[in-house]
């Protein structure tokens, strides 16, 4: 019973190297001192396909790279009350955003795949495999509204416990000169 | 030469001008030129030898007649008689206006009513001597009363002397910032012990501004005597004149008009006879607009990357190569020999309390009239658009008057009773600037124009401060994204912060003043910027609004 | 040497005659952010971080160019200043492709560490991902561009320390890049004598050593060979 | 001087060369005359390539990089050849006023051109221009050293479309 006033809290991975998920695990012992004062609702760690409605707290790891990321931030953004930009990739794009500089996807994959675009997954006649690639990887407050800002790579997990300890219990978070990119 | 021989020649020429018939003055000036001037200049002549003329009637070819839409404009003087001027004139016209004139007949098409306003309103001391100089010849300036001055100073007046009347006059520099002459000239006259420079900011770069432009092609002469007079007032035996690389026309007549002048010892070693030295060199500047800049200029001349440096030290206390240096505007120097032929004071009487004497404006965009036009200080904004310039064309409406440039700023239809003086410009978040003057009607979307003044400052910002060199880059991104429909508030929050802080940081003029044309649309037509955002309509119809986002 | 006194942030402190405000501020441990000052070489301005009020003018002044003058009252830390100072840093990290994460100078950068004490956690601009190359021409080093401030600390360490004037600026704006020479490759360059000054000034991971991940800086090591070559230390 | 080994190639048998050590005469060999003699340089050869920046700088006792820094810093030195013939657009304000913006963009489209770019077979550069100071004339393109007013995206084109053929 005392599980539904507990803040609702949801992680998210998009474009990223999960990282920064990693450095959540290294939370290790506090996480159960974490589980008593949240609820986990939706994470890469769960086997929850959908994202549910009235989220409280979304870390959303990776910037926007494909489509489908597009689409589930914006989900996301929708159905959450606090979100945060959960590492520098989210933040700032990032390693997923240095193909920027190239235009567009194509030189990448080509670099990877090879010039034949029948090889290239998403493209052409495999569209539909997996989510086409966006023409410019976003960072999370190119296409949303981003409450807070937790950046590093990945943020460590001292910082990543502050966080979550100062949002799940209602206070708004100031990070000062704690933080840092990279 | 000295000054009995000047006499000599201004008694020679006068005759000569008296004894002739009929003097034709055909505008020579880039506008005029492009649409055929010359063509016309080449036919009179050659009419006036095969009609047998060559000892009575004088073509010449002169500085802008100023109504530069209806060009070439040719302007005939017969004794006393009124002056005819005709407009669009061709070398098929020209032939008939020379075999018209043994029997007095002058084409009656083709005129120009030089009762309208646009003559009428306007006072001319710096284009005074538009239809009456030749510009490549310096007996017809010396007959029009030219290099007296600089005959007087000499003679008859010490350093602190040309300082005081200066002062006394109220000019202030035409160059847009409208620092007081005469202050700046004490400074450098302090400041000077040996080896101090003067310049002439001939890098004429605002885009819609071409006074300086027609001052330097119509009458050289005027603006090297200004120069000598200062040199001699701040103790400089060497100056320079920086002129863009984009008017060879007036490189040309720089070239000829200093080689005619040192001739004559009006510049070179001992000038008139007196003590006085005075050369002047061209520098050719080579397009960039932040040397308009002192201290960007002063790199330049020294032939670096046109970079400037914080002030103080102050060019006039430390300029070319580490000398006290007097930087003025074309316009400034052209104003000078004026002064010191009716005095300071004779100056002061016209203009505002703050604005003495006249300004030059260059009229473009959406006008009947474009062209050059001069008028006294405090002149209220719509007589120079709609009395002058005779209005919009096209039965459209006045939307805004864009001056300053880059670093103005656009002023609405609200503001047309505005009293055009420095103070009254800044009053309203523009500038007086150099003197373009573009209108602009409902066809003109004013977000674009300030993306448009953006991408101007962001081009030509020399890279060194990063306010400027980045903030333009971003301010001119956000505008973007507006003219294609993506923007919202927190962008145009963001856009406004920026505006701020290139005002406030920037190292120089141009990074403190590129966000002008930010700021006074912002102030004066928010609703535009709104419709773009909200709405994602362009009233005007010129923005894109494809809604892609602007990479 | 006569002494001036003057107020900062409302403390009095002295300062010896012709120091500059961030002299003085440097000595009374008043803190003010820099980029492009490097102690020992000369001051251009351009960084604008270490704008200062000064009482009286309605002007910010560059502290590095500013002289003190007695009765001078001057500001350093305001908010509004604090402000400009945050969008300033934000500017440099949007204008070229500074990814922390994958630099060899991440933790002792310069810029990193602005932003760090400003508090600066995201850039509220837009990235600009130019496509800028690298240069590793040379045996010993690397120029990357994308994480090239303009500060110009090493254009003035190679003209007015080495003597050799290898480096300089090319084009203009948003177009500026620092090259060797006549935009050669720095391997090849027949002015740059691999004295590697630039490398040792360099407030980011623009120049850096191959095979390491971060390079030795020494902020005092500029004054300490200038001060041994005007006193001749090493031929008395 | 080190002349035939900074332009082995690129100075035959004419007399430019000549007239570029002139003018560097005429100016005692200043550095300050970098801008003047860069000027002079580009009116001779058409345009700034690497051997005469490096010869330049040598003869003026500029260092290379920095004769490069001035070279790129001023938009009327181009380090590329120009073609054959060029078109200017000004896209001062009065131009862009009257639609300039529209002219040079049928020009890109007509000629396969981005600004500042040559066509493949050299005939002809596309070059902006802050303002030409003929703004009365609005708008205002310069077809080789001639200025035009009240150019309009035909007239322009037709100018244009007769170099390409007719090179």
């Amino acid at each position: 019973m005392e599980s539904l006033t507990r803040p609702r809290v949801a992680t998210v991975w998009l474009g990223g190297c999960s990282g920064c998920h990693m450095s959540l695990l290294d939370l290790d012992e506090r996480l159960l001192d974490l589980a008593e004062r949240m609820h986990l609702v939706y994470s890469p760690f769960m086997d929850i396909k959908q994202f549910p409605e009235h989220v409280d707290i979304a870390l959303v790891e990776g910037a926007v790279a494909n489509e489908d990321n597009a689409r589930l931030l914006r989900l996301v953004r929708s159905r959450t009350a606090v979100l945060v930009a959960f590492g520098d990739c989210a933040v700032a794009g990032n390693v997923t955003a240095l193909r920027n500089p190239l235009g567009d996807p194509m030189p990448v994959l080509a670099r990877s795949y090879g010039t034949d675009t029948s090889r290239i997954p998403g493209v052409g006649a495999n569209a539909g495999s997996v989510p086409p690639l966006v023409p410019k990887v976003h960072m999370l407050r190119s296409l949303v509204a981003v409450d807070y800002y937790l950046p590093g790579c990945p943020p460590p997990a001292d910082l990543i416990f502050f966080v979550l300890s100062e949002l799940v219990a209602g206070r708004t978070l100031n990070l000062q000169s704690r933080a840092t990119l990279g | 030469m000295i000054a009995d021989d000047l006499a000599a020649v201004r008694e020679r020429e006068r005759t000569a001008i008296s004894l002739s018939t009929a003097r034709i003055a055909v505008c020579s000036a880039a506008g005029c030129i492009s649409t055929g001037g010359a063509a016309v200049k080449d036919a009179l002549g050659a009419a006036v030898i095969a009609h047998n003329l060559s000892g009575s009637v004088r073509v010449l070819g002169t500085g802008c007649l100023g109504l530069c839409h209806a060009g070439p404009l040719m302007r005939v003087t017969r004794g006393d008689a009124e002056p005819v001027l005709f407009t669009k004139t061709t070398p098929a016209f020209a032939e008939r206006v020379i075999a018209g004139l043994p029997s007095g007949v002058l084409p009656l098409e083709q005129r120009c009513d030089l009762q309208q306003p646009f003559f009428t309103r306007q006072h001319r001391i710096v284009t005074s001597d538009a239809g009456i100089v030749d510009s490549e010849r310096i007996e017809d300036y010396l007959a029009a009363g030219g290099y007296t001055a600089l005959e007087r100073t000499l003679a008859e007046l010490h350093p602190e002397d040309v300082v005081r009347e200066v002062s006394l006059s109220g000019l202030r520099g035409r160059g847009g910032a409208g620092y007081p002459t005469g202050l700046k000239w004490s400074t450098v006259a302090k400041a000077a012990g040996h080896g101090t420079f003067i310049v002439c900011n001939a890098d004429e770069g605002d885009p819609g501004a071409f006074m300086d432009r027609s001052v330097l092609e119509g009458d050289p002469h005027r603006v090297l005597e200004g120069m000598a007079i200062a040199a001699y007032a701040v103790g400089a035996e060497q100056g320079y004149i920086y002129v863009r690389g984009e008017y060879p026309l007036a490189i040309t007549r720089l070239k000829t008009a200093i080689r005619q002048a040192e001739r004559m010892q009006l510049l070179g070693h001992r000038i008139l006879d007196s003590q006085f030295n005075f050369r002047i060199d061209l520098r050719i500047g080579a397009g960039a607009f932040v040397c308009g800049e002192e201290t960007a200029l002063i790199a330049s001349i020294e032939g670096k990357r046109g970079m400037p440096r914080p002030r103080p030290p102050f060019p006039a206390e430390a300029g070319l190569w580490g000398r006290p240096t007097l930087i003025n505007n074309v316009e400034t120097y052209a104003n000078i020999a004026p002064i010191i032929l009716h005095g300071g004071a004779h100056y002061a009487t016209l203009g505002t309390e703050r604005s003495k004497g006249t300004k030059v404006f260059a009229l473009a965009g959406r006008i009947v009239n474009t062209g050059l036009v001069e008028v006294p200080m405090g002149m209220p904004l719509g007589e120079i658009i709609f009395d002058i310039g005779g209005g919009i064309p096209d039965e459209r409406q006045f939307k805004a008057a864009q001056t300053g440039g880059p670093s103005g700023g656009c002023i609405p239809a609200a503001h047309l009773d505005l009293p055009v003086d420095y103070e009254a410009l800044a009053g309203i978040g523009s500038i007086m600037g150099s003197g373009g003057l573009i209108v602009m009607d409902e066809t003109s979307c004013m977000v674009d124009v300030a993306r448009y003044f953006m991408e101007f400052c962001r081009d030509e910002s020399c890279g060194k401060c990063v306010p400027c060199r980045a903030g333009t880059v971003q301010m001119h991104g956000l505008l973007t994204k507006m003219t294609h429909g993506t923007a919202t508030d927190r962008d145009l929050a963001l856009l406004e912060q920026l505006a701020e802080l290139t005002t406030r940081t920037s190292l120089c003029g141009l990074g403190q003043t590129a966000a002008n044309p930010v700021r006074s649309t912002l102030r004066h037509f928010h609703d535009e910027y709104l419709a773009h955002i909200h709405d994602h309509v362009c009233p005007a119809g010129v923005c894109a609004m494809n809604g892609e986002d602007p990479r | 040497m006569s002494v001036t006194t003057l107020t900062m942030n409302g403390t009095l402190v002295s300062a010896a005659e012709g120091a500059t405000l961030l002299a003085v501020a440097r000595e009374h441990h008043i803190p003010i952010p820099t980029l492009c000052h490097f102690e020992g070489l000369s001051e251009v301005g351009a960084c604008r971080l270490c704008l200062v009020e000064v009482e009286g003018s309605n002007r910010l002044q560059a502290a590095c160019m500013t002289k003190a003058v007695e009765g001078m009252t001057v500001t350093t830390n305001s908010e509004t200043l604090r402000s400009y100072r945050r969008q300033i840093v934000e500017l440099l990290l949007a204008e070229r492709n500074h990814v922390c994460a994958v630099c060899v100078a991440n933790h002792t950068c310069e810029l990193q560490n602005l932003a760090v004490s400003m508090g600066v956690h995201h850039v509220r601009y837009e990235p600009q991902a130019p496509q800028l190359s690298m240069d590793a021409s040379h045996p010993r080093w690397i120029l990357d561009h994308n994480r090239c401030v303009l500060c110009t600390r090493c254009v003035r360490v190679c003209d007015e320390i080495e003597g050799a004037h290898t480096w300089d600026l090319m084009g203009r704006g948003r177009h500026t890049l620092v090259i060797s020479d006549l935009h050669e490759p720095w391997g090849q360059s027949e002015s740059c004598t691999s004295c590697g000054k630039c490398v040792r000034v360099c407030p980011t991971g623009a120049l850096f050593e191959k095979g390491t991940s971060a390079t030795n800086k020494d902020p005092h090591f500029v004054t300490y060979l200038k001060m041994a070559r005007e006193q001749k230390l090493w031929n008395r | 001087m080190a002349t035939a080994a900074a332009l082995p190639t690129k100075a035959p048998a004419d007399n430019r060369l000549k007239m570029l050590d002139a003018a560097m005469t005429r100016h005692r060999h200043q550095p300050d005359a970098l801008i003047e003699i860069l000027h002079t340089a580009q009116e001779l050869y058409g345009y700034l390539d690497l051997d005469c920046l490096k010869y330049v700088g040598r003869c003026l006792k500029v260092p290379p990089s920095r004769v490069y820094g001035v070279a790129t810093f001023y938009n009327v030195f181009t380090l590329k050849p120009r073609g054959e013939h060029t078109c200017v657009v000004c896209l001062g304000t009065a131009c862009y006023v009257k639609g300039t913006a529209t002219i040079l963009s049928a020009l890109e489209r007509e000629h396969h051109l981005e600004v500042g770019g040559t066509t493949p077979d050299g005939t002809l550069s596309l070059v902006s221009a802050r303002c030409l100071g003929a703004c009365g004339l609005a708008p205002v393109l310069v077809f080789d050293q001639e200025i035009a007013g009240r150019v309009t995206a035909e007239t322009a084109l037709a100018r244009t479309r007769n170099w390409m053929e007719q090179p």
